[in-house]
């Protein structure tokens, strides 16, 4: 079993996390055609090698993310999702 | 002889045996006769004891096996014990009354009928079952039952039910495994750390081969060495020892499973110590499967542990000191040594090998067993056939032969690295010791005694010294100097290099559990399977119970010689898990299964409830027996339509969304907007994915400016409320989020006389139509419990939601039931709760829907809004706008009476083709004819158009869309 | 009649003096400089396609490289059920071919692939599952396939030793029965093909990864490797396990999360389970090898991962649910468990066919169904090759069915590793 | 032999395994409008009980929660003492705990005294402010009923925890006033070390629904170290010491 280290709950053990996928900030869709807006949706990079990922512990719902080797499962290193997402997100016509 | 050593068996010897206790004699049964022996013995011990040497039958020719590792590293002891099959005979101990069988054979153990299989093993090369059976497609079916039915070992016995196992986590600084030399020495050094120890053990008592192996010709240097090491580990105050325990795999970040009685441990340690050992490798001739014929290391576990006389007069097959070592353990028993049979051309004068010298024991120098003989039924080994080494795997012609009724092999070892090599650790087989060696081990992880190739007795200690000093600093324990090595010039004669010797008869084994011999290898190389994994996958060589412990590195001597390859590049197959066989119900435990149960769970069940599941919740589904379910379920219809009643909500998802941009939040979740949704007031909402595919609906309700409460599906709501948190993630709105849905207990009472019977419970809250409308949600109080109404209308039908504290669920259920008593209030179920919303013309998410449904071919395009910037899913709403519609949701309705209500799944056919399914179907009970749901093809999904619906026995019958709802269109009655 | 199956293909062997080998796998050659088709991968479904293009279209100068040794991927790992039970007309079809030609497929090869039908039991023990088991059973008949929704009566009739009691947590309401589901022996499938290849002159190097991909304006023109560049006139990539890796090399990425899918098989016992047992609920799958052994696995790892380590966890969680189906295997014992490596789709479907580089051809997406279609992926994925066109069976499973929002959702019938 | 003179069915609000702590023999007292288990059958052998290895239900003992931008702050505001680690619990004056899950959540339980005051405070002071913009002062969380309450008490605890709970709650590596929010038996619950004068003990917090499963479950794991339910007496006893 392997070890996660949750930045709020330190090291537990990954049967605790549900796995999020490879993190993939939204593109500007005004700016996408139909094609490209598909391929944002459906298609992934599926790395082997060290991928930044979404990952949830269960029991506290925290979702943090983790750079993870896909080839050796070993976890580099995990954080907050605030060092990746800093600020507020809005979208054209939407008032803040 | 004294009575008591009468006792536990003709072959058992006095003043022996360290596991046995001769004060406690044990009977159990061995094939239906009673059999004697102590309190400590194996079954297999206690045979062997009383002179029953067949133990088992082989796999595949049902040849007679008896012991060759005492350790239960073999497949050659496995027995029937009651419902438990392949069981261990060496290393499961006995208990009075125990009843144990023979395995694999046809008629009677003694008299297998499957030794015909030898008798045509000739007709039967490797792999022939690819080779032939197949010349029609009905020739494999003819034999496949006959050899289906030759399969397999043990027996199951079908009316067994498991027993109880469970589990427990173990916790450790530094664990050490196995408790032999090299596993006593890291203990003890890495206690001296001051953290928490753990040493494990697979045998009863600690010490290993200090127990039974000799290393000089007095013996005294094992108990020397068992000695100062057993105390040194009795000294220190924190190393915890499990004995008798089964360490069966090494996983990600030191996890290691533990296996102990009918417990399951898992223990975590911060390093690991393996001290495993090493697995004595048998030589390959013919007939070395006898019984009789076993490992040096078995002989000496037999009469140092178990104080059972292997044999009157034995022939030692060696390559190595240990081999002199057990002539004179045999020797010391009063046994007779014919001969010693050293495969080295001139093997090193050693204390050891002048002794055996002395008592003038004949040596056969550069030789080896050309054969073993035995009477016809092959059930003990007679005589041996001596002849020198011509060459590698060569022999000349005999030159002697010896009658013997115990055969030694001890030719070399094998490290148990199974561990090691499961945790990512590489070996390398060593041209100067004959052994693969480590060569790489993972951070955490320490080898120490003979499985990293150390095996002179003070080196031995040494290395584990190193080892668990290395651990101890690797858990960030404060240690001393390092522990010094010690050098070993032993090593490299321990293992030969070819104790390989085909027979021109055949009959030499490589692998026991598969009945391989060396011909076999042979020619499933020529058969072009020459790599390793294949020719195991072809031959099956290594592939038995005991997972190639035995054949794996002969297997690899064989592939690299005949292809011309160098050992030192090759590997052993892929060590898996488990090392040794694991039981179900230790994997299984204490089967942990959450449920959830609402406040008035055991109300229902009072009731007379059927329930059913949804997700991991109890609903009831209707109320009444198994064989009254329509009448029932149509009843609870009824009195929904014409009086009251009352159904569970409880597990409807509930979500608190609360703050400044609470309905902003709300706007991106879902397809509708709800910016401009009133206070008091109550919503629709649909959630749809990235991919614009239908996930989950429920209602919004609107408490204040920045407070909703959002219902989800109850299987829904947790995928929701965890998509909802990683969205926000992301977009870090002013919102929080709050999954309350086990917070709030619900209970739906809808029917026309539903307001009356609330208004008895109800003062602080005006219910009227005008006061309190349709869809109008409100706070207050309901039995002077605090509570949140909605007026929803999934059912069509003037109604209520009260949503209370869990703790309240029951008290208020109660209450409901007492005051609607007038009017006659019953309750009703999930099914009723189908028909119902089936009639409104409400779709259930996932039943409606599928995995790929758009809010287009659901035909909800009312519940998108056009205004928004954006919502998850939209763009992909939006693009599949554009894109031709190729099924539509619709509803319909059989016009002829005569026709029965088609099934959920039932298809709709279109010209022959597959266009669509019945998602939904009822005799609708208020409509009093069948109404359903379909998905048709977009031609047909105007109102009045006919559908085909392939029913049961492909009958094929008429549909006409309708326009939904089927009941009170104009929603009159909800809105009361 | 007895006679017509007297195994005389054996008495050689018994009186031959010298054993009659028959090299299968033929020895590694020199690497040619250019071959008509490159197959990249030699596993079953590479195997199969060379036999397809020798056989069907007269192609022989193939060439299939092999990272490691031949069919040890996937083809090594899954647990051999055969079945074309799916939910999809497009799936149904599809499989249904390919358990059509697995039936004479011993015959085919002349060896023996231990073919052998056993019914396929998907039991449902959810309203829910009930629904997918109908649909599914609709569908297949309505294609002709032999698929039925039975009950609880039926099912303890037909499989005794299932625990059919109403009180546990998930009680079994009925079940998809489709008699022709079937076993066959996986390697034996990909030795077979390998060996009648080879016949024909396909060429097969193991231990020869391809190490990059020669493009030149949108067209594939060869292969490179640690033994040298080769030329090619037309390349496929089937390496299920790494498909986003070499895609990747070609230069397109995919709607593949690859994902480990772990089994394992018990210590040999006499057989008493004939039928292949699958739980979507409880997530586990059974079936009784002609060795004895049980064959088990459940549902994909929960977390994407290029190794086939193995896990604790996933035996606990299998073996807990495989004591509430057959509550009677208490004492029975796992003898090894083991990992491959599935390309999981977003509608468990392949993706099969032309790429966006030129006479470049991709048979992926092959999750956890891959080896119930290895002859029908040899014969479309060789037509598709020869005609540099996608084969009518193969046609729904493109790449771009994601990029036009044209999904084939196989969920409900996929969604258990089986 | 006495017979109990409280139901809980005669309560408004009940615990969600009142059931099980009846046929077990409980002698229950209301306490915050529902009925707790005060013992069963003896204060004294639950006591001893306790000491080595009980389980008492404390479901309808007040418990609430806070959590959310403002919280920590607003809830200083009102005098509690909250340290600055998340997953540690905070004793108040009133024996309140006050156990912080997260940078802004708490999880606040009451002292075994049940007096409900400093809940009661803090239910009654929470409002939405009126000022524009609105202060954000956190949202309350209806804990009382999301969460049910047990107490694992004695010796034994730690090691029975071992058998269901895959964190190590051992004593010496588990400090006083330590949360682990974690799995228990396949569910999700919290843990927080909460000894009793000498006693290591542990409060148990997990979804009410489940409330029925996790007792049971517990109870099996109790089994080999003869563990059964005490009531809340012998806990208020094993905490004078």
């Amino acid at each position: 079993m392997k070890i996660m280290n949750c930045p709020l709950n330190g090291p537990r053990n990954i049967s605790e996390f549900v796995w999020g996928g490879e993190v993939k900030p939204m593109p500007d869709e005004t700016k996408l055609s139909d094609r490209e807006w598909a391929e944002y949706v459906f298609l992934e990079n599926n790395t082997a090698g060290v991928v930044r990922e979404w990952w949830c512990h269960v029991p506290t719902s925290y979702w943090f993310i983790a750079e993870r080797n896909t080839i050796t499962d070993e976890i580099v290193k995990t954080y907050p999702a605030s060092e990746v997402f800093k600020s507020r997100v809005d979208f054209a016509g939407a008032k803040p | 002889m004294t009575a008591e050593m009468n006792w536990g068996g003709t072959n058992r010897l006095p003043n022996r045996g360290a596991l046995i206790d001769r004060s406690r004699p044990v009977t159990f049964s061995f094939e239906g006769s009673l059999v004697e022996g102590f309190e400590g013995d194996t079954i297999a011990s206690a045979l062997c004891a009383n002179g029953q040497w067949m133990i088992s039958r082989s796999f595949k020719y049902h040849r007679p096996r008896g012991v060759l590792t005492m350790i239960g590293q073999d497949a050659n002891t496995l027995v029937q014990i009651g419902d438990e099959p392949n069981c261990l005979a060496d290393k499961r101990r006995i208990a009075p009354g125990l009843v144990v069988e023979g395995q694999n054979y046809f008629g009677s153990f003694d008299s297998d009928a499957g030794r015909f299989v030898e008798w045509v093993s000739k007709f039967l090369p490797v792999g022939f079952y690819y080779k032939t059976f197949h010349e029609k497609r009905s020739s494999w079916r003819f034999w496949e039952p006959i050899v289906r039915a030759m399969a397999g070992l043990g027996k199951i016995d079908p009316h067994a039910h498991h027993g109880y196992f469970d589990k427990q986590y173990l916790f450790a600084d530094v664990a050490v495994i196995g408790g032999g030399p090299a596993g006593l020495a890291a203990a003890a050094e890495a206690a001296k750390a001051g953290g928490e120890v753990l040493l494990i053990d697979e045998n009863p008592k600690l010490g290993g081969c200090l127990n039974y192996a000799r290393f000089d010709e007095s013996g005294e240097a094992a108990c020397k060495a068992d000695g100062e090491l057993l105390n040194a580990v009795k000294a220190a105050g924190n190393i915890r020892v499990m004995s008798d325990a089964v360490v069966t795999g090494l996983f990600a970040d030191n996890w290691i499973p533990v296996v102990r009685g009918n417990r399951f441990y898992k223990l975590r340690a911060k390093a690991i110590v393996v001290a495993t050992g090493s697995i004595e490798q048998p030589a390959v001739f013919r007939n070395n499967d006898l019984p009789g014929i076993m490992l040096g290391s078995a002989a000496q576990r037999l009469i140092h542990l178990y104080g059972v006389r292997p044999g009157k007069r034995a022939v030692i097959l060696t390559a190595n000191d240990d081999g002199y070592a057990q002539a004179i353990d045999l020797l010391k028993i009063g046994s007779a040594v014919a001969t010693v049979v050293d495969l080295r051309a001139d093997p090193p004068q050693t204390a050891l090998s002048k002794a055996v010298a002395r008592a003038g024991i004949t040596v056969h120098a550069g030789s080896a067993i050309a054969e073993a003989y035995h009477h016809g039924n092959k059930e003990h080994v007679v005589g041996v056939a001596v002849a020198p080494v011509a060459g590698e795997g060569q022999l000349s012609d005999p030159t002697a032969s010896y009658e013997c009724d115990l055969v030694l092999m001890s030719v070399g070892y094998s490290p148990a690295a199974h561990l090691l090599l499961q945790a990512g650790a590489k070996f390398a087989y060593s041209t100067a010791s004959h052994m693969f060696e480590p060569r790489e081990i993972p951070a955490g992880l320490y080898a120490a005694g003979s499985v990293a190739g150390q095996f002179n007795l003070d080196q031995v200690a040494a290395g584990g010294r190193r080892a668990g000093w290395a651990a101890a600093r690797h858990a960030g324990g404060t240690v001393g100097a390092e522990p010094a090595e010690v050098s070993d010039p032993g090593a490299a004669q321990q293992t030969h290099p070819w104790p390989i010797f085909p027979h021109a008869k055949g009959g030499e084994f490589v692998d026991f559990d598969e009945d391989l011999k060396y011909d076999d290898l042979i020619n499933g190389i020529a058969d072009g399977f020459d790599n390793v994994e294949l020719l195991k996958r072809y031959s099956t060589v290594g592939m038995g119970p005991s997972q190639g412990k035995h054949s794996a590195v002969a297997a690899v001597r064989i592939v690299a010689r005949e292809t011309g390859r160098d050992l030192a590049a090759l590997t052993v197959t892929t060590q898996r898990p488990p090392y040794t066989p694991e039981k179900f119900g230790h994997l299984a435990g204490r089967i942990f299964d959450p449920e959830r149960r609402t406040a008035m769970h055991h109300r229902h069940l009072e009731l007379g409830a059927q329930m059913m599941p949804a997700g991991i919740w109890w609903r009831p589904a209707y109320y009444g027996p198994k064989a009254e379910r329509e009448k029932a379920i149509r009843e609870e219809v009824n009195a929904v339509r014409n009086d009251v009643a009352l159904i569970d909500v409880s597990t409807l998802g509930g979500l608190d969304v609360r703050g400044p941009d609470a309905a902003e939040f709300l706007n991106r979740m879902y397809t509708f907007t709800y910016a401009k949704l009133a206070v008091g007031k109550s919503r629709y909402v649909l959630m749809t994915d990235q991919a614009g595919v239908i996930t989950d609906d429920g209602v919004a309700c609107r408490f204040s400016e920045e407070h909703f409460y959002v219902t989800a599906t109850t299987s829904g709501v947790d995928a929701v409320y965890r998509s909802m948190l990683q969205w926000n993630a992301q977009w870090r709105l002013d919102v929080d989020v709050a999954n309350v849905t086990a917070a709030y207990a619900g209970v739906n009472i809808a029917g026309p006389k539903s307001r009356q019977v609330l208004q008895r419970l109800c003062q602080d809250i005006d219910l009227s139509a005008e006061a309190f409308p349709y869809l109008g949600v409100r706070e207050g109080t309901v039995a002077g419990i605090p509570a949140r109404l909605l007026r929803v209308g999934f059912v069509g039908e003037l109604g209520y939601e009260i949503h209370v504290p869990y703790g309240y669920g029951e008290a208020l259920w109660d209450a409901v039931v007492e005051a609607g008593q007038p009017e006659g209030i019953r309750p009703f179920g999930v099914e009723a709760q189908r028909v119902l919303r089936l009639e409104k013309g409400h779709i259930i998410v996932s039943q409606d829907t599928d995995g790929l449904t758009n809010a287009w071919e659901a035909d909800m395009p009312w519940a998108l809004a056009k205004t928004k910037p954006f919502f998850v899913g939209g763009r992909s709403t939006q693009i599949m706008a554009k894109m031709p519609l190729l099924r539509k949701l619709v509803g319909f309705t059989l016009d002829d009476p005569a026709l029965p209500c088609p099934e959920e799944c039932h298809l709709v056919i279109k010209g022959g083709e597959i266009v669509g399914r019945v998602t939904s179907a009822v005799n609708s009970p208020s409509l009093g004819k069948v109404v359903g749901m379909a998905y048709v093809h977009p031609a047909d999904a105007a109102p009045d158009s006919k559908i085909q619906i392939k029913i049961d026995g492909g009958r094929m019958i008429e549909g006409r869309v309708v326009k939904l709802p089927f009941y009170d269109p104009e929603g009159k009655r909800q809105e009361m | 009649m007895l006679p017509a199956f007297l195994p005389t293909g054996l008495l050689k062997y018994g009186f031959l003096k010298k054993y009659p080998a028959f090299r299968y796998i033929p020895k590694a050659t020199e690497l040619k400089q250019h071959y008509d088709v490159v197959i990249i991968g030699g596993g079953g479904h590479a195997l199969a396609t060379a036999y397809y293009l020798a056989r069907n279209h007269g192609i022989t100068n193939v060439c299939i490289l092999e990272r490691g040794y031949l069919a040890g991927g996937n083809t090594a790992r899954n647990t051999a059920i055969i079945r074309s039970n799916y939910l999809t007309p497009e799936g149904v079809k599809f499989y249904e071919e390919s358990l059509r030609l697995y039936r004479d497929l011993s015959q085919d090869l002349d060896f023996n692939i231990l073919y052998s039908e056993r019914g396929h039991f998907t039991l449902a023990h959810t309203d829910a599952a009930m629904r997918t088991s109908r649909w599914r059973a609709e569908v297949n008949k309505h294609l002709g396939v032999n698929s039925e929704l039975i009950y609880p009566d039926e099912i303890a009739r037909l499989c005794p030793s299932l625990n059919m009691s109403d009180d546990v947590r998930y009680p079994i309401l009925g079940a998809l029965y489709h008699p022709p589901g079937s076993i066959a022996r996986h390697d034996a499938v990909a030795w077979g093909y390998a060996a009648r290849a080879a016949q024909m002159g396909v060429e097969i190097h193991q231990q020869t990864p391809v190490t990059g991909l020669i493009i030149q304006n949108g067209k594939v023109k060869g292969v490179e490797t640690p033994r040298g560049a080769i030329g090619a006139g037309q390349v496929l990539q089937a390496v299920a396990g790494m498909t986003s890796v070499v895609a990747k090399m070609a230069g397109f990425k995919l709607p593949i999360r690859t994902i480990p899918l772990q089994a394992c098989v018990s210590v040999p016992l006499k057989p008493f389970l004939d039928q292949i047992i699958v739980s979507g609920s409880l997530h586990v799958y059974v079936s009784q090898s002609s060795r004895g052994e049980l064959v088990m696995g459940g549902s994909t790892d929960p977390y994407g991962l290029y190794s086939t380590r193995s896990t604790l966890d996933f035996k606990e969680g299998l073996l807990g649910h495989m004591l509430e189906l057959l509550p009677m295997l208490g004492e029975v014992k796992i003898l090894r468990q083991w990992a491959g490596m599935a390309d999981m789709t977003p509608d468990f479907s392949p993706i099969m066919g032309l790429t966006p580089v030129e006479n470049y051809y991709i048979d992926s997406g092959w999750g956890t169904w891959g080896f119930k279609a290895t002859p029908v992926c040899g014969k479309t994925m060789a037509y598709t090759i020869a005609n540099n066109a996608p084969h009518e069976l193969i046609k729904p499973f493109s790449y771009e069915r994601f990029l036009t929002y044209s999904q084939v959702g196989e969920k409900g019938a996929a969604s258990v590793g089986h | 032999m006495a017979l109990p003179k409280v139901f809980a069915h005669n309560q408004l609000r009940r615990s969600p395994i009142y059931r099980e702590t009846q046929k077990a023999g409980a002698f229950p007292e209301v306490v915050n409008g529902g009925a707790v288990p005060m013992h069963y059958g003896s204060v004294e052998s639950d006591t001893l009980v306790g000491a080595r290895m009980g389980i008492a239900d404390l479901s309808v003992l007040p418990h609430t929660g806070f959590k959310g931008a403002g919280t920590i702050e607003w809830l200083q505001g009102q005098g509690l003492s909250i340290g600055p680690d998340s997953n540690m619990a905070f004793r108040q004056e009133g024996g309140e705990l006050a156990a912080r899950l997260a940078p802004s959540e708490i999880f606040l339980i009451d002292s075994l005294a049940a007096t409900g005051a400093l809940i009661q405070k803090l239910n009654g002071a929470w409002g939405w402010g009126t000022e524009k913009p609105r202060k954000l002062i956190g949202y309350p969380m209806p804990r009382q009923d999301s969460h049910a309450w047990f107490m694992v008490t004695g010796s034994a605890a730690p090691e029975m925890f071992a058998k269901i709970c895959g964190v190590d709650l051992r004593p010496h590596k588990f400090k006083l006033g330590q949360i682990a929010q974690t799995s228990l038996a396949k569910m999700s619950g919290i843990v927080i070390r909460g000894d009793l004068g000498q006693v290591p003990a542990y409060h148990l917090l997990a979804d009410i629904a489940s409330a029925e499963y996790l007792w049971g479950a517990v109870l099996d794991a109790m089994g080999e170290f003869n563990g059964r339910p005490v009531g809340l007496a012998a806990l208020r006893q094993l905490a004078e010491g």
